[in-house]
């Protein structure tokens, strides 16, 4: 298949913060050193390559960029400080935006002010809610339990499902991956045991702990949402659900502030550049973990009926994290990734059948 | 003829030579031989020990003919010829048995390479019986010097010569000086500009006192010999003058390929599809525009276009990757945001600066791309309309393996370099030889790169391989150390095996006369024989051969050491003493 | 050898031939009244064409019984050699007289077949032969009496150097008549004889300086031409006109007798002193003539040269290189 | 070397010799058969030299110049092509084979080529078998006197 040459791609992807892809020569040692690539995905070297021949359609189409973790051996191998592992970081975002079909995720990440003004506006909407609410305790929590089921679920429907699809018509139609039917089926399973378990990071040289902290953020995450959203946690008097948000909510704050800090000490490759994207999942995540905890500790005490702003504060969060973040941030990647995996798996099967076939 | 007394010195050369042949066991042998007085063998035969050996034993054994048995005569004769010069022996009493290029560096048997170098010893000996002494006639050095080619190169050279107070003769078949290099803009990897360099120096050429300049003109056959040359010029102006000088350099430099016999680049199909000169000249206005008078958006550079390629050259052209780099950062710097495009085969940034200027290169936003240069060359099209530029490049990427369309409004093509057209009549009008793809060769490639195997006649620049400023200017400036050396000498010895007419047995048949190339022989009416004028005579040996009488000898080269030579190569039973 | 003076010491002389036409013999008899001479200063002990002799008369001589033999003929069979080799003994100066003891001559063209070939030829093909049970010379032959033995036939043919050391070489086919009076004279009056082993009766030089045909520089063959393929003017160079003349390689001495017979010269004088093998020095001579650069012309000129060895080594053959076909 | 076949080879001095030397510095192999005489230019070669090699022993002869055109003396190789074409005709006259006489133009840059030449002249040597020149022309000694008859047998086996 011959590939037009876009002579601005790279224009396009500083945008979302490719470093120096200038320095790259190509020389690979990133992709040798990367526990992830393999035949058929030899990211990042691919992936650079692509850009700097301006090669669009091969790095929208492809999905390499999600199998990477960004354990950022590549960028300290690098012996021309390329830094492929921010980069691959970049292509990612610039991949969420190709995929989004609103367009948003490219505003929110190319303009600051786009963002600012998004976030204000749910805060007011919020506030403005919780004003004709009259402050009321029970109804705006009554309030926020059906918006958050109806947020996710229109967010999915509506948003995340069309884009994901965008996605795959991309990377697996476009590309014409003949994978066979069964795979399929087989794959799906492999994208619920890697959505939960994002077990194939193990890989990465960064090792386990790594994985660790990820790993118990997702469950963190995952079980807060069901706590919250379907066991009704702020409103249930059942002390397992109690404790289990506890201690979700409370794995989440924690280590995403652990992850506030590796950001800010900056002593990993992994956190040497952190996009302003990154920073609000972080934040808003930590955030997220920290109000849900004190409100049900509020709860707990019986300060609720008095302190409602906490809850007010939480439903912000919740709102600018279910409006902006989840659908148009760094969230997808959680997404993005998992179906990416997907897909390659059915892409590799695609190969090993045509292997078969040519053997 | 007195006795022959010969001495035989079979050289080791180091390893080079004891490793594929016995050096003993054949110095051994020769020592059956007749009239072989000594026989050594020598680590080093052309160190000045191994000399000395030579030396001491002529003087002590009293030998009159000596026999060194080690590398090819073309490398050290003159060595050892020296050897017996200062032992006070005629330097033709000497024969030189080529055991190593042709012997142990060639063969992989160490007891056939014996055999052989053993014959190849057994002739020379019975050759140098037959030797004689000849003695060298040494002539004056006429100071002058002709300069064929008004390039970098000769325009070094002259003023290097004409600043010691010679005079020189710098003939130009073009109406300008400054050769290739005039065309240029500025030069890599320092991106100095050229006119700044070769400007005063041509202003310098053109007052100087002692050059005299022949523009639109062109060389006829060269006579004579080192120090005693003289030609006639023909130029525009109807007088023919003659010149007289008495050493050449040759700096005819080269010729820019044609690249419109490369279907792929469809040169002169797209007038956007510029070779390197073109460009140049483009720079030098300071305007890159299209042919449609627009500023490229994107530009390709396409490297080695006719070298490195069975098809058309199979040499390296030396210049053009540096000049790609070049054009690279001129361009960006002409035009920020253009796409500029590197489609290399290799990249070869040697020497000085070019390493650095190619890292520098890359980092300037440049798309450097690799194509298969011997097999799958890029190929420009058509492009389509909704494109929106002039042409595309079909490339099939080396390095990522993919198929690419790269949109361009201009492509520029670094041509490489060959031979002048007229190489073949220069190199048989001052009788000097060219190599497969007609550049001239040197004496020897590391040991006497200037020089030529014509005495007096030096080639610098271009004319024997394409070059860079660099290396131009320094063989110029060495041609002109070794011909102010000769000058400063004043005279030089000339050899002197050529043909020589035995007036007693010369018939007068007069086969020989229109056999000369050098036309060296004439007849002799009143005495009814043959005459060879042993100045022009290159002593070629063809008058010897086709003389029926076997009137003419050639020096050096006469039946009867040449027969007997033949004679000990076939002869290995040496039990005939 | 004796060149003190006594009384009329009368010469002794031997003749003989060896593989010869005779004419060698004969052409002793060319010098007319001055056989006299010839007779008054000499007695010729042996002359197997003129006189009868037996070989036992000369086995009986003592050694260098004999002054001056002229030795004419090539080598041909073991009787050739064996009287060569006897004459050598008893003779004090032994001449090769002409060109088929000197080189072999026309008898050398032999060395173009093989033995075998001359005796199919001889013995069976030739048109007058009728031979039908094959019958062979049969060197050794068993009769009552006894046993009788016919010389051997060599495979080749010989110059007489070969076998016996020469002291001079007379050449020509026949030799010069007044060449061979200067040379007899020279040694009946005793006075200085060249150095042995050379060539007496002949020039160094060779032919074309002798010759008066108009010679010019312009030596260059398109075609080459028979004798009789071209209408000679008489006066231009054979050479010049495209017909190959051995004349540059060959002695004078005989007074360009061919060419001034409108003949080019075939070499019976044999090579100028120092030229081993005439036949290669001419032929790289007319090669280089030949007027063309192209292959396939050259090629076509050289068709034209239809015997080469027969042409170059008309004389020569048996004293050449390679003396013979292999 | 002795059962190997010889053969002597004429270098003119500015291509063919160079040339060869550029094997040697090459490294490149080839078959120890040949060996080189140099002269200064194709043209100085003469029948009689390559006669003589023949006679002397040598199974194949080969003589290399400049390439037509090329000749450091301008023509010397056309001279010596006219003449070998005329040699080859007399020497197949003489019976020996035309293939052991051979001419080729191998200029200075050719050392590969010239490698290779080498290899086929000594294997199409080796495919017609040894020549024997010299064994067949060496008759017999020259007899010291009439009695010595040491030679008669091998002469009566030269005769019949």
């Amino acid at each position: 298949m011959r590939q037009t040459v876009h002579p601005k791609l790279k224009q396009e992807l500083m945008e979302y913060g490719i470093g120096d892809w200038n320095a790259c020569f190509n020389c690979g040692t990133c992709t040798a050193i990367c526990g992830l690539a393999e035949g058929g995905f030899l990211f990042p070297r691919k992936s650079i390559q692509s850009i700097q021949m301006g090669l669009k359609e091969k790095l929208k189409q492809s999905v390499d960029p999600w199998l990477c973790y960004y354990c950022g051996e590549c960028s300290e191998t690098c012996p021309r400080d390329a830094n492929p592992g921010e980069l691959m970081m970049a292509v990612r975002r610039y991949l969420t935006n190709i995929y989004d079909w609103t367009g948003l995720a490219s505003l929110f990440y190319r303009s600051k002010l786009a963002l600012f003004i998004g976030f204000l506006l749910v805060l007011i909407a919020v506030i403005t809610v919780g004003f004709i609410e009259g402050f009321e305790k029970e109804a705006l929590m009554h309030f926020g339990h059906l918006f958050e089921q109806y947020v996710i679920l229109a967010v999915f429907t509506l948003i995340l499902l069309p884009n994901i699809f965008r996605m795959f018509w991309l990377t697996v139609v476009k590309q014409d991956v003949k994978a066979p039917l069964f795979s399929y089926i087989t794959g799906f399973w492999h994208l619920i045991w890697n959505m939960f378990t994002q077990n194939r990071s193990l890989k990465c040289e960064t090792g386990n702990f790594r994985w660790f902290e990820h790993f118990l953020i997702v469950i963190g995450y995952l079980l807060l949402l069901l706590t919250t959203v379907f066991l009704g946690w702020f409103s249930t008097e059942n002390t397992f659900i109690i404790w289990l948000g506890y201690i979700v909510c409370g794995l989440v704050f924690i280590f995403t502030f652990d992850f506030m800090i590796d950001r800010l000490r900056k002593n990993k490759a992994v956190t040497k550049f952190s996009h302003i994207s990154d920073w609000l999942f972080v934040i808003w995540l930590f955030l997220l973990g920290l109000t849900a905890f004190i409100v049900r500790l509020f709860i707990d005490t019986n300060l609720i009926d008095n302190n409602l702003w906490l809850y007010m504060i939480h439903l912000i969060v919740i709102a600018q994290w279910g409006l902006l973040l989840v659908p148009f941030g760094k969230w997808t990647h959680f997404l993005y990734r998992s179906f990416a995996m997907y897909f390659a798996y059915l892409k590799k099967s695609a190969l090993e059948q045509e292997s078969n076939i040519t053997y | 003829m007195e006795e022959p007394r010969i001495g035989v010195y079979i050289c080791w050369c180091g390893t080079n030579i004891a490793k594929m042949v016995d050096v003993e066991y054949v110095a051994e042998e020769m020592k059956k031989l007749q009239n072989v007085v000594v026989s050594r063998n020598y680590k080093y035969m052309c160190s000045d020990p191994g000399q000395d050996l030579i030396i001491k034993d002529i003087k002590e054994n009293n030998l009159n003919r000596i026999v060194v048995s080690a590398c090819s005569p073309r490398i050290h004769e003159l060595t050892f010829r020296k050897a017996l010069e200062n032992a006070g022996l005629n330097s033709y009493l000497f024969e030189m048995a080529n055991i190593r290029e042709h012997v142990s560096w060639v063969h992989t048997d160490r007891k056939e390479a014996t055999e052989k170098a053993k014959s190849l010893v057994i002739a020379a000996i019975k050759r140098v019986g037959f030797h004689e002494s000849l003695d060298k006639r040494s002539v004056d050095i006429n100071p002058a010097t002709l300069i064929i080619g008004g390039g970098i190169a000769g325009i070094t050279a002259a003023l290097e010569i004409a600043e010691t107070g010679k005079q020189v003769y710098l003939i130009e078949k073009n109406n300008c000086l400054g050769g290739n290099l005039a065309f240029v803009d500025l030069s890599y990897p320092d991106m100095s500009s050229v006119h700044q360099i070769l400007d005063p120096k041509i202003e310098k050429v053109n007052k100087h006192p002692n050059i005299k300049v022949f523009l639109n003109t062109e060389i006829d056959e060269v006579f004579g010999y080192v120090g005693n040359f003289e030609t006639k010029i023909n130029g525009t102006a109807e007088i023919e003058e003659i010149l007289k000088f008495g050493n050449v350099i040759v700096a005819t430099g080269l010729k820019p390929f044609d690249p419109s016999v490369i279907p792929e680049y469809a040169y002169g199909k797209f007038p956007d599809v510029i070779t390197s000169i073109e460009f140049e000249k483009m720079l030098k206005e300071g305007a890159i525009k299209t042919k449609y008078g627009k500023a490229p958006k994107n530009v390709g550079i396409i490297h080695c276009v006719g070298s490195r390629n069975n098809n058309y050259n199979e040499y390296c052209s030396r210049t053009c990757c540096a000049s790609g780099l070049k054009y690279a950062n001129q361009l960006r710097d002409a035009l920020p945001d253009a796409g500029i495009y590197e489609l290399y085969g290799d990249m070869r940034a040697f020497g000085k600066g070019c390493e650095e200027l190619y890292t520098e290169t890359s980092k300037k936003d440049i798309v450097f791309m690799m194509f298969d240069q011997r097999n799958d060359l890029p190929r420009i099209k058509t492009s389509g309309a909704k494109d929106n530029c002039n042409m595309i490049i079909k490339v099939n990427e080396k390095l990522s393996g993919e198929k690419l369309n790269i949109p361009v409004d201009m492509v520029v093509l670094l041509v490489g370099a060959q031979a002048q057209d007229n190489a073949k009549d220069i190199a048989h009008a001052v009788g000097i030889s060219m190599c497969g793809n007609s550049f001239y060769i040197e004496r020897h490639p590391k040991l006497d790169p200037v020089a030529t195997t014509t005495d007096g006649v030096y080639i610098v620049g271009s004319c024997q391989g394409p070059k860079g400023i660099i290396d131009s200017v320094c063989q110029a400036r060495a041609a002109v150390s070794r011909i102010l050396g000769t000058i400063a000498q004043g005279s030089v010895q000339v050899e002197v095996t050529t043909a020589v007419v035995n007036e007693d047995i010369c018939c007068g048949c007069q086969t020989c006369i229109c056999v000369c190339p050098y036309t060296a022989i004439s007849f002799d009416a009143e005495k009814n024989v043959s005459v060879v004028n042993e100045v022009l005579c290159k002593g070629c040996g063809t008058c010897g051969s086709a003389c029926p009488t076997g009137a003419i000898r050639c020096r050096h080269f006469t039946d009867l050491q040449i027969l007997s030579q033949i004679e000990g190569l076939m002869s290995l039973e040496l039990e005939e003493v | 050898m004796t060149t003190e003076k006594k009384e009329k010491p009368k010469l002794k002389m031997a003749v003989y031939w060896g593989a010869a036409c005779g004419g060698c013999c004969v052409s002793i008899l060319d010098v007319h009244e001055k056989l006299f001479d010839v007779v008054a200063a000499a007695d010729l002990v042996f002359w197997p064409i003129g006189l009868d002799f037996k070989y036992k008369d000369i086995e009986d001589m003592p050694d260098g019984h004999i002054d001056l033999t002229l030795f004419n003929g090539a080598i041909r069979n073991s009787e050739n050699k064996y009287i060569a080799m006897l004459l050598r003994q008893k003779s004090k100066i032994m001449v090769a007289y002409g060109s088929c003891a000197h080189m072999g001559g026309i008898p050398g063209l032999a060395n173009f077949s093989t033995k075998e070939e001359l005796f199919d030829r001889v013995y069976f093909e030739t048109e007058s032969t009728v031979n039908p049970d094959k019958i062979l010379p049969e060197p050794n032959y068993k009769i009552p009496e006894g046993k009788l033995e016919l010389p051997y036939f060599y495979n080749d043919v010989l110059p007489l150097n070969k076998v016996v050391c020469v002291d001079y070489y007379l050449p020509g086919c026949p030799p010069q008549t007044e060449r061979l009076l200067e040379v007899f004279m020279a040694i009946v009056n005793g006075s200085e004889l060249p150095s042995k082993k050379s060539v007496i009766g002949a020039y160094d030089k060779t032919q074309c300086d002798e010759c008066e045909r108009k010679k010019t520089d312009n030596k260059k063959i398109k075609k080459f031409f028979r004798p009789w393929e071209i209408e000679d003017d008489g006066e231009t160079c054979f050479i010049e006109q495209g017909v190959i003349c051995m004349g540059p390689a060959t002695r004078g001495g005989c007074g360009v007798r061919c060419i001034k017979g409108n003949a080019p010269c075939r070499g019976c004088y044999g090579p100028p002193p120092d030229s081993p093998d005439p036949g290669a020095k001419m032929m790289s001579a007319i090669a280089t003539m030949i007027d063309s650069n192209e292959d396939v012309e050259i090629d076509k000129i050289i068709e034209d040269v239809v015997d080469p060895a027969g042409t170059f080594y008309r004389f020569s053959a048996p004293d050449s290189i390679i003396r013979r076909k292999l | 070397m002795s059962n190997e076949p010889k053969i002597v080879s004429f270098l003119c001095n500015w291509c063919s010799y160079t040339g060869a030397d550029l094997a040697g510095t090459s490294r490149m192999k080839y078959a120890p058969n040949i060996r080189i005489i140099r002269v200064m230019c194709s043209g100085r070669v003469e029948p009689t030299f390559v006669l003589k090699a023949f006679r002397e022993g040598a199974d194949g002869v080969l003589i290399c110049g400049c390439h037509p055109g090329d000749c450091h003396y301008h023509e010397g190789n056309y001279k010596c092509l006219r003449r070998y074409k005329l040699l080859k005709k007399y020497i197949k006259q003489m019976g020996i084979d035309e293939k052991r006489l051979r001419l080729e133009w191998i200029s200075a840059s050719e050392g590969k080529q010239f490698a290779e030449l080498a290899n086929e002249m000594a294997e199409t040597m080796k495919d017609l078998g040894p020549a024997n020149i010299k064994e067949k022309l060496d008759l017999f000694k020259k007899p010291k006197s009439i009695n010595e008859n040491e030679n008669v047998e091998k002469e009566k086996s030269e005769a019949i």
